[in-house]
């Protein structure tokens, strides 16, 4: 691991869109962390209140005391997104980790081994690309209800399949390598080819689309939240924030903006590391 | 011919997929908490006692599961899709006529200006590798795929509707106005059969913003996929054997790079269309537009289940048929499957 | 019979992962016209990249001279300008690679990237014939460009196209024509490639490792259709190889390169029977001839430098069994031992 | 008949190492592996009733061209493919069938591949990667799995300090010693070497062929080796078998099937195979035509009657047996009789 370590400070030096990305997705890790550290010990971490009216004017523009402006019941905008950010994250985390974990043990093992399994995991999948992943969720989410740990789920539920579909592409790449032959000569059982060979080597090209992908999930679950199945009020979410909004473009056009903008921001992050790393992994 | 052939056999598959989505939205409407019943007509089952008994007996929801599966496909491949609690109990079947047509302007729209858009900016990007030209692009797209539908569509709407004041802010068209006779059932193209010109030209001003700001959010995934597939059919052998017969670098690129780079460019537009049809339920609701999009919005907010059910198949519908002609497509211009 | 091309001290530089390295290392050299010259070293040696800059194909931005010229008929195609470049490509000088199927694009047919080559020759005439003054002919057509599907030859070169695959000994050139790549035998590629190279009539044609990716029994078709097109056409070729006993076959000469340098330059005949350098006799004493008893392998210990790290010395010489003192302070120049016969060693010079 | 005899019937009181009786692996391909190809399902007879013996320190290499089933006969041996029909016998015992241990038939047989690139798994230091058998095959100790492991790290040449080098510090003829280090390091009876020098230069070809002629003789090891290079079949075996579609056309000792070849494809692949003598250019007077037929559909009665210049009417309607010609020389041609060296 510490040689993997190196390879990525490497990268961020010589890379400065992906140190940007990096810049961009630890700011966002490290004030997500303190401000859940702040809930659990019951400390305000933002300067107001998230669901306090009345702090200041209402729709106030940005100011120094407001630096995103106040909304139409004066509650303090740049508060609300600071306080909202551990949702994105962690559903954008969570999300792309149970992919991960799911997609690549299904998907290696019906790349190497083949057969009835990787047939029904394939037509699986192809099945599942025909429906749009966003109104899939939807449905689901209807029937679980909404809330923020529900959208994690219904996310994950639905998140897998290209993940599956990606590695077993990878692990039949894997499973031509002479080696994945020495093992099998080497007496090697099924489980421990793949968690030992296969997974390994394909786990670099897993990781590369998984941090492009952290984006993309926290897209989707603004989405979900923008039609109002992540929080409940009077509780902030970039999503809602901007479907709630929304009436005041004319006369706050700053309220849509902000949250709109952090939610591109995480992306951007997450989007320049991904395309750092996976530049560097090609060049090789 | 084998390309009818593997035509007949794709169209096969997307059948079948659709029957699984047909599978999926039954078992989905079964899990729905509480009774069928009061899944699909929502809290309104009690209030309309008549209404739920002519529903039971039309949906067999007495009878036992296989039974209810079948007359629930015998219902949806007729058309009957449920009732809307959330539009006043029409049925879903109705709400889908009247706002498929405007999604599906918005669809065409966006893919069209997506497509131009993404395409013309990755060859420029892949001509221009590592220029400044080619930093700003990726800066450009990045911005695009990153941002929210609807957050691009509230700034277009701040910029172009408030601030310019060149473009309407909501509708699909000027109120005002005559609506066309259904010819295709797309109001565009009908005006435009009709020569109702004033028509036209309002829904076309209409249609711009909610299908550019869509094109805004996915262009960047085209321009992405055309400069790196061109970047590496630029790497390629037969690149490298068409510069050595002496070919100009314009004829290398369009003769030989452009052709072999669409091949995967096909798939990516199947990709986009999906991406677009979801992305309508946010612009249409930023803009007022009134497509299926916004219905999906209300219906949700509403807990109408046989609304959201009917238009999770009705989008299901058209992205397999779009990854259907993408398929036959791949298949014509890959001679490796059209032959093989 | 003139000399056709001089490679003067050419040097060429390779950004290899970050770092540089000199895969061409003062390369000088000449071929004669309708001469058949092997170049002849193992993986890393230059070789390939000497064709490439020969036709100017060096990948652009990781490969670049850093000195030297290459005169083509008198013209320093090193310092020619690209578009200038594309006049001597595929009508001068004409480039066969190793990989037949990748180097065909696979969505064409083998006749619209033939009529291709036969159009663009004719273009460049006509162009040359109005440069000329000459009273100007009709205007070919453009290159045909049916999209996607089975091409049809255009009935203008009909004719030419039947003539060029009868030429590389393709018997049903009709059926030929209108197949793709990835339905073609491996030999029906490499012949297909070669017909391509020779349409526009080039004077050299440089073939790197023609016979590489195919099978033994096609590889002695395809030299044998090469060596006939040189004797036929008086076409000059390079013949870019890893295999000496390849080279034997087909080549008048023969040049052997280690690590960016040449180090032996002899006729086929004086090479195989007196071989001066160290690195060519390990090369033949590698080459297994019948049973171990009979004769036992001497390979040359030891692995290829590390070309990242120039050094002033032999390159051969961690590995040579007549090493001096002087073969670790400098570079050995090519001493010309016999007339014809250069060799770079100082076991031979000096 | 065919299929039942094998190359070299041995003394009868020494059982082979490796013996095959009428092996045969077909396998279904269909044109596109698509959703619903029922369309058209081909059968390739990759191999198509192979009867081979290796006796015991001994080496037989199978010669052939691209396609002609040699390496799909190679992984059938070694188990890494199902036989369709057809019978292995290693060291005396039945292998490949239910019942048989396969981690027993794989402490006496091991296999090296031809590319050094894909042998070695990128992630694995050297260490691991000669353990790796011995851990799967062995019940040895932590101590004993490296001890072993050294000894044949060394056997093959390289020092100790390579046990901790990944892959990709080492050179194709590194990578090459170190797969055959893991091969031998259970000291297996049988190696098969697929292809083990083709992908090297010609200095380190050389190099790995003395090194497996030097870990024969002090090993007792014996090969089967799959090659398209005669020069390294004449160089490394005893006997040779030459394969052409899926079946064996001829076999015998190396000597002699090298210098009196008797059936035409074999005569053409010498014929083929360049000399390093440009007083001979014995390439450009063979008039040998075509290429090796598909396996999908090949033609008829003998496979190589298309490019036979000896073909005669029986040739495309009737497949030859394997007859004995020779002392150990069997060939499968109907006009082997024309072909007599003169």
């Amino acid at each position: 691991m510490g040689s993997r370590l190196r390879q990525v400070a490497s990268l961020l030096r010589s890379n400065r869109e992906a140190a940007l990305g990096a810049v961009i997705v630890l700011a966002f890790a490290v004030t997500s962390l303190v401000v859940e550290a702040g809930i659990l010990l019951n400390l305000q971490v933002v300067p107001y209140s998230p669901i306090q009216q009345n702090v200041g004017p209402l729709l106030a523009s940005p100011s120094l005391a407001h630096p995103f402006g106040t909304d139409s019941l004066g509650r303090d905008l740049f508060s609300r997104i600071i306080y909202a950010m551990p949702n994105d994250v962690a559903v954008g985390y969570v999300v792309v980790a149970s992919a991960l974990a799911v997609g690549s043990v299904l998907g290696s093992f019906a790349g190497i081994y083949g057969g009835i399994a990787d047939e029904l995991l394939m037509r699986f999948t192809d099945v599942f690309f025909a429906l749009p992943v966003l109104v899939l969720a939807m449905v689901i989410a209807l029937l679980l209800g909404s809330g923020v740990t529900n959208m994690m789920i219904v996310l994950a539920i639905v998140w897998w399949p290209p993940y599956a579909r990606l590695a077993r592409g990878e692990a039949l790449k894997v499973a031509h390598q002479n080696y994945i032959e020495a093992a099998r000569l080497s007496g090697l059982k099924a489980r421990k080819l793949i968690f030992e060979h296969v997974i390994p080597n394909i786990s670099g090209t897993l990781l590369v689309y998984a941090t492009l992908d952290i984006g993309t999930v926290i897209l989707t679950y603004s989405g979900l939240a923008y039609v109002g199945l992540a929080v409940r009020y009077p509780y902030p979410d970039w999503g809602l924030m901007v479907s709630d909004y929304n009436a005041y473009v004319l006369s706050a056009p700053w309220l849509p903006l902000f949250p709109g903008l952090m939610i591109s921001l995480g992306v951007i992050g997450f989007s320049l590391l991904g395309d750092g790393i996976k530049e560097t992994m090609e060049k090789r | 011919m084998n390309l009818l052939r593997f035509a007949l056999r794709r169209l096969l598959f997307a059948v079948l997929v659709l029957a699984s989505v047909l599978t999926i939205t039954f078992v989905l409407s079964h899990l729905i908490p509480g009774n069928v019943l009061q899944a699909w007509l929502g809290r309104s089952a009690a209030q309309f006692p008549n209404l739920a008994a002519a529903y039971a007996q039309k949906y067999h929801l007495t009878d036992s599961i296989p039974v209810q599966y079948f007359y629930y496909l015998v219902n949806m491949l007729q058309g009957n899709l449920g009732i809307s609690p959330s539009r006043g109990f029409i049925p879903v079947g109705q709400v889908i006529s009247e706002t498929l047509p405007f999604t599906l302007q918005i669809v065409f729209f966006s893919f069209i200006f997506s497509l131009a858009m993404g395409l013309l900016l990755g060859i420029l990007a892949a001509r221009y590798y590592r220029s400044p030209a080619d930093n700003a692009i990726r800066l450009f797209y990045l911005g695009g795929y990153s941002s929210p539908p609807y957050f691009i569509a509230v700034i277009l709407l701040i910029v172009f509707s408030f601030y310019l004041g060149i473009l309407p802010s909501g509708g699909a068209y000027d109120v005002s106005l005559t609506t066309p006779s259904i010819i295709t059932g797309l109001p565009i193209l009908d005006s435009l059969l009709e020569g109702n010109l004033a028509y036209f030209q309002s829904a076309m001003v209409h249609v711009l913003l909610p299908s550019f700001s869509l094109a805004l959010a996915s262009f960047g995934i085209i321009t992405r996929v055309a400069r790196s597939s061109l970047l590496e059919v630029m790497q390629t052998d037969y690149i490298r054997a068409a510069r050595a017969k002496g070919l100009s670098e314009g004829a290398v690129f369009f003769r030989h790079a452009l052709p072999n780079a669409s091949v995967s460019l096909i798939t990516i537009s199947s990709l986009i269309v999906t991406f677009l049809i979801t992305g309508t339920i946010f612009v249409e609701s930023v803009f007022a537009y009134p497509g299926m999009g916004q219905f999906v919005v209300t219906a949700l907010a509403g807990l109408d289940y046989p609304g959201v059910l009917a238009t999770t198949l009705v989008f299901a519908v058209v992205i397999v048929a779009t990854n259907f002609v993408a398929d036959v497509l791949y298949a014509y211009v890959d001679p490796q499957i059209r032959l093989g | 019979m003139a000399s056709l091309l001089e490679v003067s001290d050419l040097t060429v530089n390779y950004n290899s992962r970050g770092s540089q390295l000199k895969a061409l290392n003062s390369v000088t050299l000449s071929v004669k016209s309708e001469e058949f010259l092997a170049v002849v070293g193992e993986s890393g040696c230059g070789k390939t990249t000497l064709g490439l800059s020969i036709i100017g194909l060096l990948p652009p931005g990781s490969a670049w001279f850093s000195s030297g010229s290459i005169a083509y008929k008198g013209v320093d195609l090193a310092s020619l300008r690209p578009k200038e470049m594309r006049n001597y490509r595929g009508s001068e000088i004409a480039m066969i690679f190793q990989e037949p199927l990748t180097s065909l694009n696979p969505l064409r047919t083998v006749g619209f990237q033939l009529v291709e080559a036969i159009k663009l020759r004719k273009s460049r005439r006509h162009k040359a014939d109005v440069e000329a003054g000459a009273r100007s002919r009709p205007l070919p057509g453009r290159p045909s460009m049916p999209s996607f599907g089975r091409a049809r030859i255009p009935d203008d070169v009909a004719e030419e196209v039947e003539a060029m695959l009868s030429l590389v000994r393709i018997a049903d050139a009709k059926d030929v024509v209108s197949r793709y790549p990835f339905e073609l035998s491996g030999g029906m590629r490499q012949r297909a490639m070669i017909a391509m190279a020779l349409a526009q009539q080039p004077a050299l044609l440089i073939a790197d490792e023609p016979t590489t990716a195919l099978d033994v029994t096609t590889q002695a078709q395809v030299l044998k259709l090469m060596k006939e097109i040189k004797d036929k056409l008086g076409t000059t070729i390079i013949l870019v190889t890893h295999d000496l006993a390849v080279a034997s076959q087909v080549a008048d000469r023969v040049i052997v390169m280690y690590a960016g340098r040449i180090v032996e330059d002899a006729g086929v005949f004086e090479l195989f029977s007196k071989p001066l350098h160290p690195y060519t006799q390990g090369l033949l004493s590698c080459i297994p001839k019948g049973d171990r008893k009979g004769s036992e392998l001497s390979p040359i210990p030891g692995s290829l430098p590390d070309l990242r790290f120039d050094v002033n010395a032999c390159r051969f010489q961690p590995r040579c069994k007549y090493a001096m003192k002087v073969c670790s302070e400098r570079v050995p120049p090519l001493f010309e031992v016999d007339e014809g016969h250069k060799v770079a060693c100082f076991l031979h010079g000096e | 008949m065919r299929g039942t005899r094998w190359l070299v019937s041995y003394m009868a009181n020494e059982t082979p190492i490796l013996r095959t009786v009428d092996l045969k692996k077909h396998y279904q391909r269909s044109g596109q592996t698509r959703f619903l190809s029922k369309g058209k399902k081909v059968t390739v007879k990759a191999v198509d009733g192979v009867s081979i013996s290796i006796p015991r320190g001994k080496t037989l290499a199978i010669v052939g061209e691209s396609g002609c089933g040699k390496t799909t006969l190679a992984r059938t041996v070694a188990l890494l493919t199902e036989p369709t029909s057809g019978e292995i016998h290693l060291d005396g015992a039945m292998i490949g069938v239910p019942g048989s241990d396969r981690r027993k038939a794989y402490q006496r047989m091991q296999m090296v591949f031809q590319d050094p690139d894909s042998s070695l798994d990128p992630r694995m230091r050297v260490g691991r990667i000669i353990e790796e058998p011995l851990r799967g095959l062995t019940d040895m100790s932590e101590a004993d799995v490296e001890t072993e492991a050294t000894r044949s790290l060394v056997a093959v040449g390289l020092g100790e300090d390579f046990l901790d080098r990944l892959p990709r510090q080492l050179s194709g003829g590194q990578k090459q010693r170190v797969a055959i280090a893991r091969a031998i390091s259970t000291h297996p009876k049988l190696l098969i070497l697929d292809e083990p020098t083709s992908a090297l230069d010609a200095s380190v070809q050389a190099q790995i062929l003395r090194l497996l002629v030097e870990l024969q003789d002090k090993f007792d090891l014996s090969y089967m080796l799959i090659t398209h290079n005669i020069a390294v079949a004449r160089y490394l075996s005893d006997i040779v078998a030459v394969m052409y579609a899926g079946n064996i056309v001829e076999s015998g000792p190396t000597k002699e099937v090298t210098e009196r070849p008797r059936h035409p494809y074999t005569m053409a692949l010498i014929a083929s195979a360049p000399d390093p003598d440009p007083w001979k250019r014995n390439l450009l007077s063979t008039e040998i035509t075509g290429e090796v037929p598909s396996a999908i559909s090949p033609p008829p009665g003998c496979k190589f009657n298309p490019r036979c210049p000896y073909a005669e009417g029986i040739c495309s309607e009737i497949s030859p047996p394997l007859e004995e010609v020779g002392p150990e020389h069997l060939v499968a041609c109907h006009f082997s009789s024309k072909t007599v060296p003169k």
